[in-house]
């Protein structure tokens, strides 16, 4: 790569911010979602009808695209942000300043 | 015949056993039936394979109240109590989600406990996994580790001792064999056995879900990541510790006969034990189980494995009362059935009949195979191997390969792990995990105290099992003796691979008579246990591990004997005095050899010196002692040292000399019988003496003293360097 | 005297609280289910350890809501001794009746082990008549126990003598690794404005005898009959 | 209310999705965040700048109105999701199936 290559490419790098969510399949049992139902309709709360928890996760990654910057998280997730086994996530992208 | 082979590999039976059922029932079984069948006729459930062997195991004894067949055994402890106890697997489910899999494996046998109605004062933890160098090993135990912790700490009962040992036949086969121990006065001890024809089934605990079903016919076939994958269980310990505290109120209402908990096959297994233990029948309602989810049939009804449920059985006058506990508890109670005269199981769905069966089939008439067990050419070739000819440990690397040893995975301080479970909760812990060979608690409200230990070296099994079998038992009671307590009974966990592998059977047919022998001999019956067969993966077969669960008794707490001995004190080593390397942590850490024939065992002298180590600590004479197991004598002395934080001048030339003039046997050599004791320097006369008298070797090593080990004609270390070594094992376990 | 244990779903504390104070103290004790909505006779409260409401969402956070806690408030503002142990600790703080928060160990794993913490002041009910500077040897056992504050907070509670005691090593020093969950300033427990109620997150209540591993858990807890003898003596 | 009334109500009831994503204030450390992006470097990501961990709860409720929903969740939000002292809220609001 030519220095010249070398900066073009710096120039389109960003920062992104990827907002991971983290859900339990709906089919696995989630305790922690159930005792916040429980704890929100005994202050009340009888509108509420299910409650699920899950993870959130904030990361901020340096890509040259958000196409980029979307499959290298997705990777992250696949390996470690989420368990296949009882987990689904998703990804929301947002680009944060120019680099 | 219709079935096609699909639709019994879903439930795990085989075209015989299909037709047996037929046969049976004199009809094609429905869907429901056809279920219920695979659950109760898998390994798991039926013991087919197992069921034969296990009446060689030594079952009663004075003192045993209850032994195997109900949910745990119980055994007498004086004061109108009776310590109850189990151990069990949850080996494949941990192997798919370490995390959850090891938490629903602690709450499963906390239920087995207080269906019993004993309390739960302790659990204990076997864990077996594949070499740390791998990213997935790490995983799961870092993922089983927090499970064990996670729910035992949230349920409020003390995790006070285990064993943990790595090998790779465990990678992508890790073993999670918890053990639980109760305490409950003689009359209050339940069974699961349903009595009166009219009584009504009430199911109490968590809502109905999907999970785990096929879980009991998934732990009896290889490979599970690549059958059925159920949903994965996920434990509620909040849910447990309601259901515990309102399960040992209900256990004193009045017209309360029964109770059984939901685990393997759920609801399908709870009805039928509870059925065929009373000779009668029950039928039951799956409209009228508590759903967690829309749309599920009776079939999945029937076989969930959602955790934190427990069957009840109840006289029509006992409900309103019982009904109130779980209400106060914010939990609910559904009456779901009835029991019938009629013996059999008949399910419900509203006024559809989706299964009736009697419940004698399921259990009686579950198929048993007893098989022809050929040893594996290649284990007796390793066993065979010479060790003689292997050249001796240089007196130069006498220490570089002690700090080895103590830092290597088998060997290390297992305080990382133990940090994270709570062991002072309930305020009972005498003898803290790390602190002893076994751990003590107290018995509130009495003098007496309880010493409880798991062990099992996979290693010697393999080599030999009958020889193994001993070994695991011998160990494990040894280790209890180490505290001052006598082993009361056993409890056992049998982690074999497949039994339908000739090697397989043999393995776990000549371990279990080895189990069998030793605990005659050891005069402690085995009184609960559990089977987990076909633990294989891509790579073959798991080491045949039996895991083994020891419950003792001090009648004096106050006697009892960790493993620190004070500085000043004089150590000695007792007992069998000539080691063997077959099977060592040395050969295999050193030498890479899993080879040579185990070491021996005499199982009189065992007895010997365990009751000689219990009389010197009761009567004040020994004060700390720590038997030899992985890694040999010098590895115990320097455990021993660490833990007193004191150095020792020592000349270990006659240990050499009783082996042969060998360094490598002397020192890192294992043997059966033997324990590190220390006692005031005041007493060393007497201490010898009494072994003299009882017929026990004891050589005098030296006296604890200084933060050196220095050792005659070979060097010496630090102290500093012996605990950094040993600490440091699983620390820092990243990745 | 007579203490009051308060029992929440999930708490499993109120064994050793209960027997540490009948066992330990030889004082009257009895326990207090979460749907009541009184106290009772009682002249101290102690919220214990546990997972009330398997401690889903935040450790305390819906335990916080229980019928009972509105006797609990209004006993702390009459200026009676209250005090929260471990889990219990987290519940006074969600429930606004301490300061601050308690979040995740910062090595994110649940810890079990004696630690030494030093006694900061003896104005409260559960210190009194213990010197400054007192060594006590106690059991932690907790995955969610650093304290945290943000700094101004922590300066406000240094200043109104709010900090009653700290993860020191054996000798009292603050040293390095003496902190076990990597609390803001070493805090291992304090009270509010008043000194009526305290928090703290090691466990007094399991250490009550010797033979469990040592007794100086009963100076905690026992050093509320002084603060009612001088009512006695009169 | 008549009973012409409360089938007018009745019609413009819906449930709603609110995500809620709860987060830890900028000012409180957050070890788990640190040991995720620690992860993900030790996996290769290099990329990875910063990573915080919080909350995702899901709470399927029964609302006349967006609005009403909205202000149902924040309540809940204030009174039980999040802890003012250390954590910051933020909601999603979809319109599920109507009633
Ligand atoms: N998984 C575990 N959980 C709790 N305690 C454990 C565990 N593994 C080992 N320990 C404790 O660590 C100490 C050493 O155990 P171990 O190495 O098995 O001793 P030994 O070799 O004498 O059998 C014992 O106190 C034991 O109870
Ligand atoms: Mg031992």
């Amino acid at each position: 790569m030519t220095d010249e290559q070398s900066t073009r490419n710096e120039a389109r790098r960003r920062t992104y911010l990827a907002e991971v969510l983290v859900s339990l399949k709906p089919v696995v049992n989630d305790p922690q979602g159930l005792a916040i139902r429980d704890g929100l309709r005994s202050l009340g709360y009888d509108e509420v009808e299910a409650v699920r928890a899950g993870k959130y996760i904030r990361v901020t990654v340096d890509a040259e695209s958000p196409e980029d910057a979307r499959g290298r998280v997705t990777r992250m997730c696949d390996q470690l942000l989420s368990n296949p086994v009882t987990e689904t996530y998703e990804i929301q992208l947002t680009p944060l300043a120019d680099h | 015949m219709t079935i096609t082979d699909t639709a019994l590999r879903e439930v795990a039976l085989t075209r015989d056993e299909y037709a047996q059922i037929v046969l049976l029932l004199d009809r094609e079984p429905t869907p429901v039936e056809l279920g219920m069948f695979g659950a109760m006729w898998s390994e798991h459930c039926g013991y087919k394979n197992s069921r034969p062997l296990l009446t060689l195991f030594p079952s009663e004894g004075a003192r045993v109240l209850q032994g195997p067949g109900e949910n745990a055994g119980a055994v007498d402890i004086g004061d109108g109590l009776a310590v109850v106890f189990k151990i069990e697997s949850h080996n494949h489910p941990s192997a798919i989600e370490p995390y959850e899999g090891a938490a629903t494996g602690v709450g499963g046998i906390v239920r087995d406990i207080f269906t019993m109605g004993a309390r739960p004062v302790a659990l204990l933890n076997s864990l077996r996994f594949g070499p740390l160098s791998q990213a997935r090993n790490r995983y799961l135990f870092r993922g089983v580790v927090g499970g064990i912790g996670g729910y035992g700490n949230s349920l409020g009962i003390p995790t006070v001792a285990g064993d943990i040992f790595f090998d790779d036949s465990y990678s992508g086969n890790p073993l999670v064999n918890a053990m639980c121990v109760g305490i409950v006065p003689h009359e209050s001890i339940m069974r699961a056995r349903a009595s009166g024809v009219g009584n009504l089934v009430v199911l109490v605990g968590a809502d109905t879900g999907r999970d785990g079903i096929h879980g009991a016919t998934f732990a009896s076939v290889e490979n599970p990541e690549e059958s059925h994958r159920g949903v994965v269980q996920v434990g509620n310990p909040f849910l447990e510790k309601l259901l515990l505290e309102a399960c040992l109120e209900a256990l004193h209402v009045d017209g309360v006969v029964a109770m059984q908990d939901l685990g393997a096959a759920g609801l399908t297994s709870s009805i039928v034990e509870c059925a065929s233990k009373g000779g009668l029948g029950i039928e039951l309602d799956v409209a009228r189980v508590s759903r967690r989810e829309t749309g599920m049939t009776p079939y999945e009804v029937m076989l969930s494995e959602s955790q934190e449920r427990m069957l009840i059985i109840v006289r029509e006058d006992g409900l309103p009362t019982l009904r109130e506990i779980f209400d106060r508890w914010d939990l609910h109670s559904d009456v779901i059935g009835v029991v019938t005269g009629d013996g059999h199981v008949r399910v419900m769905d509203g006024s559809d009949v989706a299964a009736d069966v009697p419940a004698v089939f399921f259990t009686d008439e579950c198929p048993t195979y007893v098989r022809d067990g050929v040893e594996s050419p290649a284990v007796i070739a390793a066993r065979q191997q010479n060790l003689n000819a292997m050249v001796d440990v240089a007196p130069a690397e006498v220490v570089p390969t002690l700090l080895r040893l103590l830092g290597s995975h088998n060997i290390c301080s297992r305080e990382p792990v133990v940090r994270t479970y709570d062991h002072t909760i309930l305020s009972n812990t005498v003898v803290p995990p790390l602190e002893g060979d076994a751990a003590v608690i107290r018995i509130k409200d009495t003098s007496k105290g309880l010493s409880v230990k798991t062990d099992c070296n996979p290693r010697f099994v393999y080599l030999d099992p009958f020889l193994g079998g001993q070994h695991a038992v011998a160990e494990a009671a040894r280790n209890v003796s180490c505290t001052g307590a006598t082993p009361l009974a056993l409890t056992n966990c049998l982690n074999f691979g497949s039994p339908e592998k000739p090697d397989g059977y043999y393995q776990l047919k000549q371990a279990v008579a080895g189990m069998a022998k030793a605990a005659e001999a050891l005069g402690t019956p085995i009184v609960s246990g559990n089977v987990s067969l076909y633990n294989e993966s891509n790579d073959g077969p798991i080491l045949p591990t039996p895991t083994v669960g020891v419950v003792g008794l001090l009648d004096d707490v106050q006697r009892h004997a960790g493993m620190a001995p004070s500085v000043g004190d004089v150590l000695y080593v007792l007992g069998e005095q000539r080691a063997t390397l077959g099977g060592s942590e040395y050969l295999a850490l050193i030498h890479g050899l899993v080879a040579g024939s185990p070491p021996g065992i005499d199982l009189t002298k065992e007895a010997l010196v365990q009751s000689f180590v219990r009389d010197s600590i009761r009567s004040g004479l020994v004060h700390a002692a720590h038997d030899t197991s992985e890694g040999g004598l010098l590895v115990a002395l320097a455990e021993m040292l660490i833990a007193a934080r004191a150095g020792l001048d020592v000349d270990l030339s006659r240990i050499a000399a009783l082996n042969d003039g060998r360094l490598d046997r002397g020192l890192f050599g294992e043997a059966a019988s033997r324990v590190l004791v220390s006692c005031r320097p005041e007493q060393a006369r007497k201490l010898e003496q009494a072994a003299d008298e009882a017929g026990v070797m004891a050589i005098r090593l030296g006296t604890v003293s200084g933060t050196t080990l220095a050792m005659t004609g070979i060097g010496s270390v630090d102290l500093s360097a012996l605990t950094d070594a040993w600490r440091s094992g699983l620390v820092n376990i990243e990745g | 005297m007579r203490y009051g244990v308060v029992v929440f779903p999930g708490s499993n504390g109120d064994h050793d609280a209960l027997m540490s104070v009948e066992r330990g103290l030889g004082l009257e004790v009895v326990p207090i289910w979460h749907k009541d909505t009184s106290v009772g006779d009682v002249d101290a409260l102690l919220v214990p350890g546990g997972f009330s409401y398997g401690d889903y969402l935040r450790a305390g956070a819906i335990a916080r809501f229980s019928p009972i806690m509105g006797a609990v408030s209004e006993f702390a503002e009459q200026g009676r001794p209250v005090l929260g142990i471990c889990n219990g600790f987290q519940i006074l703080t969600e429930a606004g009746l301490l300061p601050g928060a308690l979040l995740r160990n910062a090595n994110l794993a649940f810890s079990c082990k004696w630690v030494h913490t030093r006694v900061e002041t003896d104005r409260t009910p559960f210190t009194r008549g213990i010197d400054p500077g007192t060594v006590l040897r106690l059991p932690i056992a907790h995955g969610e126990g650093r304290f945290f504050a943000e700094p101004v907070q922590l300066d406000a509670l240094e200043a109104n003598e709010q900090i009653v005691f700290r993860y020191t090593d054996e000798w009292g020093m603050e040293s390095e690794g003496s902190n076990p969950n990597g609390s803001s300033r070493h805090i291992a427990g304090i009270c509010n404005l008043r000194g009526n109620v305290v928090g703290l997150m090691p466990h007094p209540e399991r250490a009550y005898d010797a033979l469990i591993g040592g007794d100086e858990g009963l100076r905690v807890l026992g050093a509320v009959v002084g603060h009612f003898m001088p009512m006695a003596a009169v």
